[in-house]
């Protein structure tokens, strides 16, 4: 039922950007998409956004928001999931073993880059991946923990960092980088990019999108910048 | 309009206990530095707010400590004239002139402006800034924006202080214009006693936060108890001369109660009354008159006291017909000429050593 | 360099916020910098340190604290918006952001200017009728006006550069509230981005570097004009 | 208000980057200071545009810059660490962070104190024999003291406050480069962080306000020392 | 030791062409506001750098536009001191005396600051901040600070134009005492001829920009010519005399080329050379020699020249023995007394009228 003169307001984690925007093409009403970190946008979400749909990285601050009544109820999917891979400049050897001593003698001295290992969803599922592996406690003291998981990709591809704990859909578009290892999925809970809609604001329109996104078309357009499509609507 | 001050203001160091009154026309402040005279002038302007005592205004109380009154300076309607000019660096001289008058419930007065533009000789200044000016031109315009924001009272904090010579002489004439043309009462702060002379009608000296001597700016002059204070080159007598004639080759007589002198360089019109210091070093004594000297002013006075100094000085108080005139000789002299009150004797004034400074025009309202 | 039409809209946001900025907050610091460079008072050492605060928090805090205040279920928010006026998620919310964090810095160069001015001059205002507001409007206000200006430039600079503080207050939508460092921000979080970033980040620093060059220009002309050069 | 021990650490490495951040540019600010107070030459215009342009930038592209530039592989920073010199990871990347970001506030308040000096009295120090350095270092210098004390609390706040520029730079190593403001940010990235992000926000800006009330108390020192009050 | 200075600047408005010499002693360099005296004193400090022209110390290039020498203002070695004192306000007194010696070679020398702060007057203020002292002690400490730093030359800038009357005096005395402990040439810029004729050994009198008058300060006071340059009520003749005895009553004699003058409040020595300033209104001129007059100070003198100015006045030249003495009368007195060249007559100089600044030490080196 959308209409090109309506628009819908997302609020999307800024690792949606770009494909985000390849996704909504087709979409016949506007689609405005702030980006931001997924807990600045879930407490702006609380504080009154104009947010009519949101989007995040994790699904703790999903969570968090449904707790608060804050999302129109039986809205939340998990559009999107993505993988762990660790990677290392691009002109770095590949890695025989992923044990402690081969991770530590590849860093050298260096640092291995990851999100922040309490606050950025990267950097969580990362430090749940190193801790199942048993590789926590020899690695802690060598990592450099970023604001976000592109700062770590870029302190890689810029030859900063030996290695680094990224997903695999920032690794397929950055190639300053080479991956060297393919996480178990198994090693982590899954990572999942849920949606929902926002309670009070969220439309037809924002409903529509919603059912947009889930669709082969926009799934395939994840697809195509390294997201794992998980979107087959209920 | 009438004047009182009874402070008492304590400094860390120093206690003023200062007690004084002005009239009418100019009273001149005097003293040593440090004597008080910026405190007692910024207690009347309200920028030292004393810690008890009284200042009234004509009539109305600007400062009790008693009453709890303190009119603040903005609301006294009294012009100040700093010594070190104080001009708006940033308003050009016109827009510093017209500063106070926007204040005042009148407003400005433009022919009043104009006029004063003229006689301060500032027409040629008017668009400039502060900043360009010579210290001179800086307080004729201090002088023009403290009258044009049309006070009750003007203060002036020895405003040719930081002035040389020349500057002095070219503003002094000024100071007098203006004094002539208003009845707005003035206080005149300074340590140059020919400025006093010339402009005072009243005297007051203070001396270690004290009014120590007050009274006709004539009489404490010429009292030889002043010399002290005054110091012994300044001290002399000022006297009030009336203008006969000009005659053609410059000289001038002047009528004084005890005779006539020549002077050059007299002004006024015949008939008017002009004032005149006579310093006492300027005065040469003899018993007999002099004849054949160069000098054209002599006059038969009456000994009227010896005051001895410390030095190798004596101070002759001398009367001169119905005023009082100053000599300072050697002890030396005053031995072998066997001076003693009572004595008549001849008193030989050198026209020329009658500073120009010193010759004033007399006080009297007038218009601008 | 073509811009798209959603850069455009955030140069012309940061552009608008920045300047309103600065105005809004401009009296409010030339207050403060008179009353702190002018007054003492107890407490004088105290308000001087809640002026810094906004320096010293980081701006995502202090965005936070913005948005719990200012937010629909804020305190003062709740009651603003009952008056018609709403921050959270609008340009004004933006300007506000950038007011607050470049407020110490605009409250110090006119403190210094203050400083600078010599009192006696205020007090020939006194006498000559000048009461507390007309001696500081046609004196002291014209000396300070270099550190006035310094203090806008810094401002304007800060609140072009803002972004903490901004996206946690107002979000990044673009052509509401998505500033030059907040789609700079959005650039960078994907792979690839960095072009587009430098060429917002060319712009904003074009932006800044002209309000700077002006400033100096202006700088000079007004020095002469109070009769410093 | 009871603190984990690796938030002591973050306030002490805090306090030690921003304390060297201060210390180390601030003889650049002085020298820029004065450069744009005092001398005349063409570009300067440009070079104060330069100068501003931390404030300009959002902190994520400075601490992007610096990373290009200071990183092990960056042109500078490749030079440096033959000196020994490594950026990369460490405190001293953060406090060199703080420092570039704190600059322009110092450089303004300094230079608004070197505008107040009057050039007289170098003039009369350059005839009693007092070459360029001694003329500044024994006449301006002490001269300007309140102005770079004013500038030091700047910067210093400025440093405990820095974040966007730090994380980008070095990261966040608890122990090396974890400062309070990325423990802060750290703690708002999880649901219920709040309260611990409060308790170090209060521990940070308890600093900064001990800085402040140190610098008035300091002010008023200096400005009696110089004979202005 | 010798200064030569030939430099021409174009200021907006002014151009300066100045042509001076200066030797031993102090030469004083006197003229009206505006007249170059400052850019003069500025451009051999280095202070100002002309457009062109040499500037020479004691054999040393300091300034030499065509061989593109410039010698900057620290590396002089000349002491200045300015007229507004520009005392470092955050160092103590010791502070600022001491400030030039630590880029002297030689350092300070102990003994010789102990020694000037006691010739000085300063011993009580050494650790107070100028902001505290009062005009006249700031220009003390100027002074030290300029002295201290061992200079090869002197400039003083007007150091007491800032000064009113009695902080000058307190502060003359110690000016004389280092032109006499010293054998560091001084310049001296003043527009107060009493000053210039207490101190000055040459003068030099600037205007418009050019140095129109030059010479011994005895011979440029006593010329006729120098008349409107100074001012009808400043000249003067300068004379030199010896003191001869000292009375028990406070006066001294003191004996001139032709005759014997006694004066009060001479310190010197019997022996000792001493400097007079009698003023041209000071002197009363007679036919016969008058009797019975208050003032011993009578010379018979010889008519030299008279000359007529614009006003009522004439100035006579007279030579008293081997000196050159000015006095001022009326033209009509003149024309009464048959004034003549070759004419014999008397001089009367009022012993008390000498004013006391006027009487100064002769220079000559000695040791502080
Ligand atoms: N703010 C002050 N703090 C301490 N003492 C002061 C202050 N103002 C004035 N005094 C002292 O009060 C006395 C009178 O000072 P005041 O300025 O009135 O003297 P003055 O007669 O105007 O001197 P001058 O001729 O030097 O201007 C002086 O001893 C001075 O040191
Ligand atoms: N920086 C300048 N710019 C323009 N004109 C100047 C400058 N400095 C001096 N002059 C001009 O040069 C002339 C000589 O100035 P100078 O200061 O040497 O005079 P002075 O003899 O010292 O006067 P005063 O007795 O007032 O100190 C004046 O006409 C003055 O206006
Ligand atoms: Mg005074
Ligand atoms: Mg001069």
């Amino acid at each position: 039922p959308a209409r090109a003169e309506e628009t819908v307001t997302v609020f999307a984690a800024a690792s949606l950007r770009g494909a985000l925007e390849a996704a909504v093409e087709g979409f016949p009403a506007r689609v405005v998409v702030s980006y931001g970190g997924s807990g600045v946008l879930a407490r702006q979400v609380t504080q009154g956004a104009p947010a009519d749909l949101v989007f995040l990285a994790n699904a703790v601050w999903m969570d968090w928001l449904e707790e608060r009544g804050a999302l129109v109820p039986d809205t939340r999917r998990d559009l999107l999931g993505n993988a762990l891979v660790l990677v290392a400049p691009a002109g770095a050897p590949a890695l025989d073993a992923v044990t402690p001593a081969a991770l530590v003698a590849r860093l050298d001295g260096g640092r291995l880059a990851i999100g922040n290992t309490l606050g950025v969803p990267a950097g969580i599922y990362g430090r749940e991946w190193l801790t199942t592996a048993g590789l926590w406690p020899e690695l802690r003291p060598h990592l450099a923990e970023t604001e976000n998981v592109r700062a770590a990709l870029a302190l890689v591809a810029r030859g900063e960092a030996p290695l680094g704990v990224v997903y695999a859909s920032d690794a397929e578009a950055e190639p300053g980088v080479r991956v060297v290892h393919a996480v178990d999925p198994a090693l982590h809970a899954p990572i999942v990019y849920p949606a929902a809609l926002v309670a009070g604001r969220g439309g037809p329109v924002a409903r529509a999108l919603l059912a947009h996104l889930s669709e082969p078309p926009a799934q395939a357009a994840f697809a195509a910048q390294g997201f794992r499509p998980l979107g087959a609507t209920p | 309009m009438s004047l009182t001050v009874d402070i008492r203001h304590a400094f860390p160091g120093v206690t003023l206990d200062l007690s004084v009154r002005a009239g009418q026309g100019v009273t001149a402040i005097f003293g040593p530095s440090g004597a008080g005279k910026s405190s007692l002038v910024n207690a009347i302007a309200g920028l030292l707010h004393a810690d008890e005592g009284r200042i009234v205004l004509a009539g109305e109380t600007l400062f009790d400590s008693a009453a709890r009154v303190y009119v603040p300076p903005a609301k006294r309607r009294i012009g100040y004239v700093f010594q070190d000019g104080r001009l708006f660096p940033h308003l050009s001289v016109a827009a510093n002139m017209r500063f106070g008058a926007r204040f005042a419930p009148e407003g400005l007065d433009r022919a009043e402006m104009d006029r004063l533009t003229d006689l301060l000789g500032l027409r040629a200044l008017l668009h400039r800034k502060p900043g360009s000016l010579s210290g001179g031109e800086k307080q004729r315009v201090a002088l023009a924006r403290a009258w044009l924001c049309r006070p009750r009272l003007l203060l002036m904090d020895e405003p040719l202080a930081a002035l040389d010579e020349p500057r002095k002489d070219e503003i002094f004439p000024y100071l007098e214009r203006l004094r002539d043309a208003t009845s707005v009462p003035i206080i005149y702060v300074s340590h140059n006693l020919a400025e006093v002379a010339r402009l005072a009608d009243d005297l007051i000296v203070l001396q270690d936060g004290r009014a120590v001597l007050s009274g006709r700016a004539e009489t404490v002059l010429s009292d030889p108890k002043a010399l002290p204070l005054v110091g012994v080159r300044e001290a002399g007598a000022v006297l009030q001369a009336r203008v006969v004639e000009h005659d053609a080759d410059g000289l001038s007589r002047l009528r004084l109660s005890g005779g006539d002198l020549w002077l050059p360089g007299v002004s006024a019109a015949p008939g008017a009354t002009v004032r005149l210091r006579v310093l006492a070093q300027d005065v040469l004594l003899s018993r007999d008159r002099p004849s054949g000297l160069s000098s054209q002013n002599i006059l038969p006075v009456t000994v009227e006291a010896l005051f001895r100094g410390a030095g190798p000085g004596v101070a002759v108080k001398l009367r001169a017909g119905e005023d009082t005139l100053l000599a300072r000789i050697t002890a030396r002299a005053a031995g072998e000429m066997q001076l003693a009150p009572g004595q008549d004797c001849f008193a030989v004034l050198n026209a020329i050593s009658i500073p120009r400074g010193s010759i004033g025009h007399a006080a009297g309202p007038a218009s601008i | 360099m073509t811009l798209e039409p959603q850069e455009w809209a955030a140069l012309a946001l940061s552009l608008k916020v920045s300047v309103w900025a600065v105005l809004v907050s401009l009296p409010f610091a030339v207050a403060m910098g008179w009353l702190l460079a002018r007054r003492d008072f107890p407490g004088k050492a105290w308000l001087s340190a809640l002026v810094h605060l906004p320096l010293v928090l980081p701006p995502v805090v202090t965005g936070y604290l913005l948005l719990l205040t200012f937010g629909a279920n804020g305190a003062v928010g709740r009651w603003l918006a009952d008056l018609g006026i709403v921050f959270a998620f609008r340009w004004t919310g933006a300007a506000l952001a950038a007011a607050i964090m470049g407020f110490p810095l605009m409250v110090r160069a006119i403190r210094l200017a203050v400083e600078a001015v010599d009192p006696k001059l205020e007090e020939a205002a006194e006498t000559l009728g000048a009461g507390a507001v007309a001696r500081f409007v046609l004196i002291t206000l014209p000396l300070i006006a270099p550190g006035i200006l310094a203090g806008a430039v810094l401002g304007f600079a800060k609140a072009m550069g803002e972004f903490g503080a901004t996206i946690t207050f107002v979000a990044n939508i673009p052509g509401q509230t998505q500033t030059l460092p907040s789609a700079i921000y959005a650039f960078l979080q994907v792979p690839g981005g960095e072009t587009g970033a430098i060429r917002l980040a060319i712009l904003s620093v074009a932006v800044a570097l002209g309000a700077v060059l002006i400033s100096e220009w202006l700088a000079r002309r007004v020095a002469r004009r109070i009769g410093r050069a």
